[in-house]
């Protein structure tokens, strides 16, 4: 193999080369730039392999044949060549990318960006501490001449700034090297580590601290980085790639290495420093609206995580390198890329992204690097975060998941913002060309991000994300891409049933209830999409297969990782599917907030409950013991509840669901509610009563569910837009479930079962008549609508079936549902919450009716006079459904049979009595068939009866309320249901007052404002800068010498 | 001796900062710089100097078996020469980065170049 | 004000750790153990009288090569920075007055001694004080000189290019030589050691300096000349 | 002997931080650079004290020397106004 030295020779020797050619020849210059960083990237993969594949040991390359510590050595290992071939690889592609400005500023700058990359890698190799100094000081000086690569004016200063800061970082670095070589007798990091005299402290370990702080700062820690985030803006992107992947890996691992110098003792600095800048860095860059500037807080952020990840190294133990190298490959590829795609986007701010659009190849490559930054599956920062907050818990330190969380949270809130605005934004007029090798560096880039997750997967003991079959089919989904939308959706249907088809024989009865919800139920949703598969359809496909599969792993999931991962998966793939309404970019966002907060709450309980279990089973929540159980029973469910949309966790639903495509809205909330609703039977199987501080939590959960019951349905009461008030009806109906859950009786739970069939089908049903309403009339606002009933009869039908369904009067299987609840109630001790949920009933009739009466009945609007029924897609899966809920009213013993017997294994009491067609409870009997003939035929009866007597009404003529000579000067005004409820909603109005929408609303405020606030703290002055320099260097000497003795 | 060269070392090197961190002329901040790196190359000579010894350079006056006693620590010299071409390195990009910003901007006051910010 | 108070504060926060680095601080009685590795063997194995020397040129050889790349690298970035700047080749002596005769003459007599001075010194690296270094910055000095007898001057870039290329290269080259026929990169053993306290001993050590001082006084130069040659503008 | 090289460190001490204070008081530039430059050639005569000749040779002819006329170089291209 070749001497890892030559990696530092061919930088050199490429930089020295290229200053004999003549001025003129840049592109001969430009090519042997390339083969120099070209060949340095290889003898790195070479290593890289040798050591991965072949299982070569790592070695020591001496130079001047002299041993160490005499002479300097370099070393070459793992993590040493996987460094080098990222460095490289960065140098190589983003020398591509700044073609042009490399070309006009001549050899010069070639040499300078060789020698950078060359420099790097030394910082990597080297095991020399002085070596280590020359070799930043070179990557300092190179950094200052690459900073003029760029076409900002501003550039200069920023690079001015840069090399004031790094003065004193060098000159800290000096008196410690110095120091510690009079301490050590050595500038050898092994042979430093074996050295008494450093870790003891005194004067040595204060030498040592100062040359720690002064590699803590090259990794530009919080606060002491407005230098870089100056530099990060105003640079060429090409260099901010290497700015970000490349020198900031190398800084990290300057740490890595050196830290072992001082002992233990210095750790717990570099944690707290770490979670400090990554919070911060988070925090601040919450109100950034430059990309590149956010692309440098972000960066930032990631690297103070790596840090913090160094600082815990201890306690890693032997997953320390997976958890490091995970979080600094993702942060490396993903920001690199990033970098890059902004070479392709005009604007700097976030909708000038929108260009991309041209190419959905580079929203496939930027959805990739947003996901992989954000730590989500199956990406390599997936399995570090997994990682890490296990073995945070395991050692007793929640306040630390605590902040990283926070942290990813925040940085999954700006990432996905920016993500959001770019695919929502109209894309900027003017078609610039975009070059195919740039377009080419992004895109490889991106696939050797999933190359990474594959590797990072099969590496993990807990299971690959991306061997998972439902994943794999997604993914097939996005290489279909090209295929017209009717194909696709056939595949999809056939998927979809075949996947149902090969699980059936294995699934338990409550498997099945929800994988025939989520596959059947989705492929019945997918017969409506041939209503909108004209063209390709872009983007709708992989994101609909996404969101599948993520479902269809939930359900099968036997471990908590596996349960995680497709909760994840299940959360992007929803995500990309609601933010492709029109108007949904702000409630795509909430939703992914939420739903991330939720899973990392459902992250940190998993962790909690594992202990120091790698593989944990989700059986195995059950032997959870006493300290610990009820905090776990709080994060999961609080986790959970995010996708029940329980109140307080309620408010990204309504606009999710009534901003997404009339065919998405179903699955969102037909179908992907329900993987909450899983979530928590899981849950209260698996743990059952959780008390904490001596409150039954299981109450709470009941008191939850009422709640949720009662104020979503009264804020649907008052809703205009149709699809808005089924949204917060959804929100009552969740409430429904997640109240009959935490009965925790047998019939609470045989309740909820029977609501997540019954939701599924009513809401999805009702989604696409209004659905269909909304494609004829274009609007969603009932008060523009009036006495479709002749012009939409199947429509109308299916509303009608619906709503009786949904309301629980017989003869529809809502009925039966309620007869079952009211059997739970009186099941159980609670009184109070039962009161609320038995007023809740009856409001639900209220909005329900409005359906009916404001959209079907009522004066015709002249504007609708010609219109007619909604496309046969959309009409034929609500007949299905008509179908199925009168099917199963009549027999609901078909489905409800088998899942009381399974609900037995769990609370045997007061189950059901099957007895042919009635059904036996304590309290009385059912017999669905007999109930449905006498309100069919008292129906029949009525109707004729009506009809007879209404057999010479008049039509009323027009329904006019305005004065005269007085126009309105709001349409909605003169509408007979208009405000319908408003009697109603001046008694209650306390009630719907949106105040979970203010709180959480206050609460994004305040973080905007102390974003938008603190960052001023980075005035762009050079000298201000240097003084918070300084400061931190000042402050941490202080604090680490208080603490170490 | 060697605690007063130490001494003085430090003293520079805070000078050289204070001067940085005070003087909002760009060219001054590199005086200060320059007084600093200074200071930082005495801190490093004088903690490889030991008391009665000579330079490490084994001539007729002191011959090669008697090295070991004889000359003081010669690494921390070969450190401050690289030490001192670096600084010289440094000193020449920012001086050079001054003229571009006097260039462009017509001032040499640090706090006129905060384009960049928050 | 505020801005003395806190860089006051701020100065006498580090000074007070600094403190702490000095009062600690115990001076060694007897060499360390890398200091006594090269007192006894520096002469025995590389052959150099100055220890000094063979450190800064063998045994801390990789230092010492990011050093020169140090200097390479601020010569081209001040090229790169102040190339917008600069006028025509040729365009200069607008606005100079003329030398005067005297100082023509002596920079004329003057220059060739300063250069064969600094080759002396770098030449002599191995024997006596100085080296490369040292000897490149009174090569550069020679330049200077010229350029203070005559501002107008304007040096050939491509003489100076040639050398700081060519001088490179050979360095790194050397380096890769020691890495094939001696003990690693940068050893100076694949030439004999020689006799102790001769001119050509040492190994490479003579070559290495060499090429140091050649790359060293070019980068030199090429600095000066970029920056005088900004002077076009005004 | 033991007397003359305290003696003159201490010297040279007091000689540094004079300069080195007048770098950072004084008013004038050409002077402040002056200034750092006595500081970096009192330095180099501190490094022949402490027996380094080579780094005393090399802080003269770069540290004070070449530092100094780089500084005198850019000075004169920007006017050499003082305006901080």
């Amino acid at each position: 193999m070749v001497s890892p030295l030559f990696i530092l020779a061919i930088g050199l020797g490429a930089a020295f080369g290229v200053g004999l050619l003549d001025a003129r020849s840049r592109g001969l210059a430009f090519a042997i730039t390339l083969a120099g960083l070209a060949a340095m990237s290889a003898i790195g993969a070479e290593w890289l392999w040798a050591f991965v594949v072949d299982g070569v040991q790592p070695i020591m390359v001496m130079t001047a044949g002299a041993p160490p510590p005499f002479a300097i050595n370099l070393r070459m290992g793992p993590a040493e060549a996987a460094l080098v071939a990222i460095i490289c690889l960065t140098g190589l592609l983003s020398a591509i990318q700044m073609r042009e400005a490399l070309l006009r500023l001549g050899r010069r700058a070639m040499a300078v960006l060789s020698i950078a990359v060359m420099a790097l890698s030394g910082i990597v190799l080297t095991r020399d501490v002085f070596n280590l100094f020359v070799f930043f000081e070179l990557v300092v000086i190179a950094t200052g001449g690459l900073v003029l690569l760029s076409d900002d004016p501003r550039a200069t200063a920023a690079g001015f700034k840069y090399l004031v800061v790094s003065q004193v970082a060098s000159m800290l670095m000096l008196i410690g090297i110095v120091f510690v070589y009079h301490a050590g007798g050595s500038l050898n990091v092994d042979d430093l580590i074996g050295s008494p005299a450093v870790a003891a402290g005194g004067a040595a370990g204060l030498a040592f601290l100062l040359l720690m702080i002064a590699l803590v700062l090259e990794t530009k820690p919080f606060p002491a980085n407005g230098w870089a985030l100056d530099v990060y803006e105003a640079a060429h992107p090409g260099f901010g790639a290497i700015f970000s992947a490349a020198s900031a890996s190398a800084a990290l691992y300057a740490v890595d290495k050196v830290v072992g110098v001082g002992g233990a003792a210095f750790l717990p600095m570099l944690t707290a420093i770490g979670l400090v800048t990554f919070v911060g860095a988070n925090l601040l860059a919450l109100s950034q609206t430059v990309d590149r500037r956010l692309l440098g807080y972000s960066s930032v952020a990631q690297v103070g995580l790596v840090l913090a990840v160094i600082g815990l190294r201890d306690l890693l133990g032997e997953r320390y390198l997976m958890v490091a190298g995970g979080l600094l490959v993702a942060h490396a590829v993903a920001k690199a890329g990033l970098f890059w795609l902004s070479e392709l986007v005009a604007g700097r701010d976030f909708a000038a992204w929108a260009a991309l659009r041209r190419r959905p190849i580079l929203i496939f490559a930027f959805a990739t690097f947003v996901a992989m930054l954000a730590g989500l599956p199956p990406f390599p920062g997936f399995y570090a975060k997994w990682e890490l907050t296990h073995a945070l818990m395991a050692q007793g330190r929640p306040e630390l998941v605590a902040a990283i969380l926070v942290g990813a949270l925040f940085e999954a809130g700006y990432l996905f913002r920016w993500f959001g605005r770019a695919l929502k934004a109209t894309p900027p007029e003017g078609v610039s060309d975009l070059p195919v090798s740039k377009v080419g560096v992004v895109v490889l880039t991106a696939l050797g991000g999933w190359v990474l997750g594959e590797v990072w997967g099969a590496a993990s003991p807990y299971g690959d994300v991306l061997g998972a079959t439902p994943l794999l089919v997604a993914l097939a989904f996005l290489a279909l891409e090209p295929l017209s939308a009717r194909i696709k959706n056939t595949l999809a249907i056939v998927v979809l049933v075949a996947a149902f088809a090969s699980g059936w024989p294995h699934f338990d009865p409550l498997q099945l209830i929800f994988a025939a919800i989520v596959l059947l139920g989705g492929a019945v949703i997918f017969v409506a999409s041939y209503a909108f598969a004209d063209g390709r359809r872009t983007g709708f496909y992989p994101s609909a297969m996404l969101m599948y599969a993520g479902l269809a792993m939930l359900i099968v999931a036997k471990d908590t990782f596996g349960f995680f991962a497709a909760w994840e998966v299940l959360t992007i793939g929803s995500y990309f599917l609601i933010l492709r309404g029109k108007q949904s970019e702000p409630h795509a966002l909430s939703y992914v907030v939420f739903s991330l907060g939720g899973a990392f709450a459902i992250l940190a309980g998993f962790a909690l409950a594992a202990e120091t279990t790698a593989l944990f089973p989700i059986a195995g929540l059950k032997q959870v013991a006493a300290p610990f159980a009820p905090w776990v029973f709080v994060l999961l469910a609080v986790g959970f509840m995010t996708k029940t949309a329980s109140i307080g966790l309620h408010i990204w639903l309504p606009g999710a669901h009534a901003e997404a495509e009339t065919d998405v809205s179903p699955m969102v909330s037909g179908i992907l509610l329900k993987a909450g609703l899983f979530g928590l039977f899981m849950l209260l199987m698996q743990m059952g009563r959780q008390s904490l501080y001596g409150v039954d939590l299981t109450l709470v959960l009941l008191w939850i569910g009422a709640a949720s019951a009662l104020l979503g349905n009264l804020m649907a009461v008052f809703q205009e837009d149709a699809k808005r008030l089924l949204a917060y009806s959804s929100i009552g109906q969740m409430g429904y479930a997640v109240f009959g859950l935490a009965l925790m009786n047998h019939l609470g739970w045989l309740m909820a079962l029977m609501f997540v069939i019954n939701h599924y089908i009513y809401k999805s049903s009702l989604f696409l008549s209004v659905g269909g309403v909304y494609k004829r009339t274009g609007t969603r606002e009932m008060y523009r609508m009036g006495g479709l009933i002749t012009l939409m009869p199947l429509t109308f039908f299916a509303v009608l079936v619906g709503i009786v369904a949904m309301s629980g009067v017989p003869p529809l299987s809502g009925f039966g549902g309620r007869w079952i609840f009211y059997n739970a109630i009186l099941d159980t001790p609670a009184r109070l919450p039962m009161v609320v949920i038995f007023l809740s009933g009856p409001i639900a009739f209220l909005y329900l009716f409005r359906l009916i009466h404001t959209i079907f009945l009522g004066q015709l609007k002249d504007e609708h006079r010609r219109i007619r029924e909604a496309p046969i897609w959309l009409i034929a899966p609500q007949m299905l459904y008509v179908a199925f809920l009168i099917g199963f009213a009549l027999f609901p013993g078909l489905a409800l049979r088998k899942v009381d017997a399974f609900i037995s294994r769990f609370i045997p009491e007061h189950a059901l009595n099957w007895d042919g067609l009635t059904i036996t409870s304590a309290y009385g009997y059912w017999n669905p068939v007999s109930i449905m003939i006498v309100i069919v035929v008292i129906f029949v009866t009525l109707l004729a009866w009506l009809v007879f007597l209404n057999r010479r009404a008049q039509m009323v003529k027009q329904f006019n309320i305005v004065f005269a000579a007085e126009r309105p000067y709001r349409p909605e005004t003169t509408h007979f249901a208009w405000n319908f409820f408003a009697p109603y909603r001046r008694a209650l109005g306390p009630l719907t007052e949106p105040y979970f929408e203010r709180f959480w609303q206050a609460q994004t405020d305040a973080l905007h404002g102390w974003a938008g606030f603190a960052r001023r703290f980075y005035t762009g002055d050079g000298q201000v800068y240097a003084f918070q320099v300084v400061g931190f260097v000042v402050i941490v000497c202080w604090a680490a010498m208080g603490m170490t003795p | 001796m060697i605690t007063l060269s130490l001494a003085v070392g430090f003293a520079l090197v805070l000078a050289g900062l204070y001067g940085a961190l005070t003087n909002r002329n760009i060219l001054r901040m590199i005086v200060s710089f320059t007084v600093a790196d200074t200071g930082v190359n005495i801190v490093l000579v004088a903690v490889g100097w030991m008391r009665g010894r000579t330079a490490p350079i084994l001539d007729d006056a002191v011959p090669i078996a008697e090295a070991a006693q004889r000359i003081i620590d010669p690494l921390p010299q070969a450190l401050v020469l690289t030490a001192i071409v670096i600084g010289l390195g440094v000193t020449a990009l920012m001086l050079a980065y001054a003229y571009r910003l006097y260039s462009t901007a017509g001032t040499l006051d640090v706090s006129k170049f905060t384009e960049l910010k928050w | 004000m505020v801005r003395h108070l806190a860089a006051g504060l701020l100065t006498i926060g580090l000074a007070l750790a600094f403190a702490a680095l000095v009062l600690g601080y115990q001076p060694d009685a007897e060499l360390n153990r890398t200091a006594l590795y090269y007192a006894e063997n520096t002469a025995k194995d590389l052959g150099s009288q100055n220890i000094v020397t063979a450190i800064v040129v063998t045994y801390r050889g990789l230092d010492t090569l990011g050093e020169v790349t140090v200097l390479f690298l601020a010569a081209a970035i001040v090229g790169l920075i102040l190339a917008p700047g600069r006028g025509a080749e040729g365009a200069g002596r607008r606005g100079a007055p003329p030398p005067g005769e005297l100082l023509t003459t002596g920079s004329r007599m003057l220059t060739p001694l300063i250069l064969i001075t600094g080759i002396y010194v770098f030449v002599n690296g191995h024997l006596t004080p100085g080296g490369g270094f040292q000897g490149g910055a009174i090569l550069a000095s020679a330049a200077l000189l010229v350029l203070l007898a005559d501002p107008g001057h304007r040096f050939a870039h491509r003489t100076i290019e040639t050398i700081e290329g060519v001088s490179g290269v050979a360095y790194v080259a050397v380096g890769l030589l020691g890495l094939a026929f001696a003990g690693g990169f940068l050893d100076n053993r694949f030439l004999p050691t020689g006799r102790f306290g001769a001119l050509l001993s040492a190994g490479a050590i003579p070559v290495i300096y060499t090429l140091i001082g050649l790359k060293v006084g070019a980068e030199f130069a090429s600095i000066l000349a970029n920056l005088t040659e900004t002077e076009e503008r005004r | 002997m033991s007397v003359l090289l305290p003696a003159m460190t201490g010297l040279l001490a007091v000689a540094m931080l004079v300069a080195a204070a007048m770098t950072i008081v004084t008013r004038s530039l050409p002077i402040a650079i002056l200034a750092a430059g006595a500081v970096s050639l009192f330095a180099s005569v501190l490094f022949l004290l402490l027996a380094s000749p080579d780094v005393a040779m090399t802080e003269a002819a770069i540290g004070s020397g070449l530092t100094t006329f780089l500084f005198f170089f850019v000075l004169g291209r920007v006017g050499g106004r003082d305006n901080g």
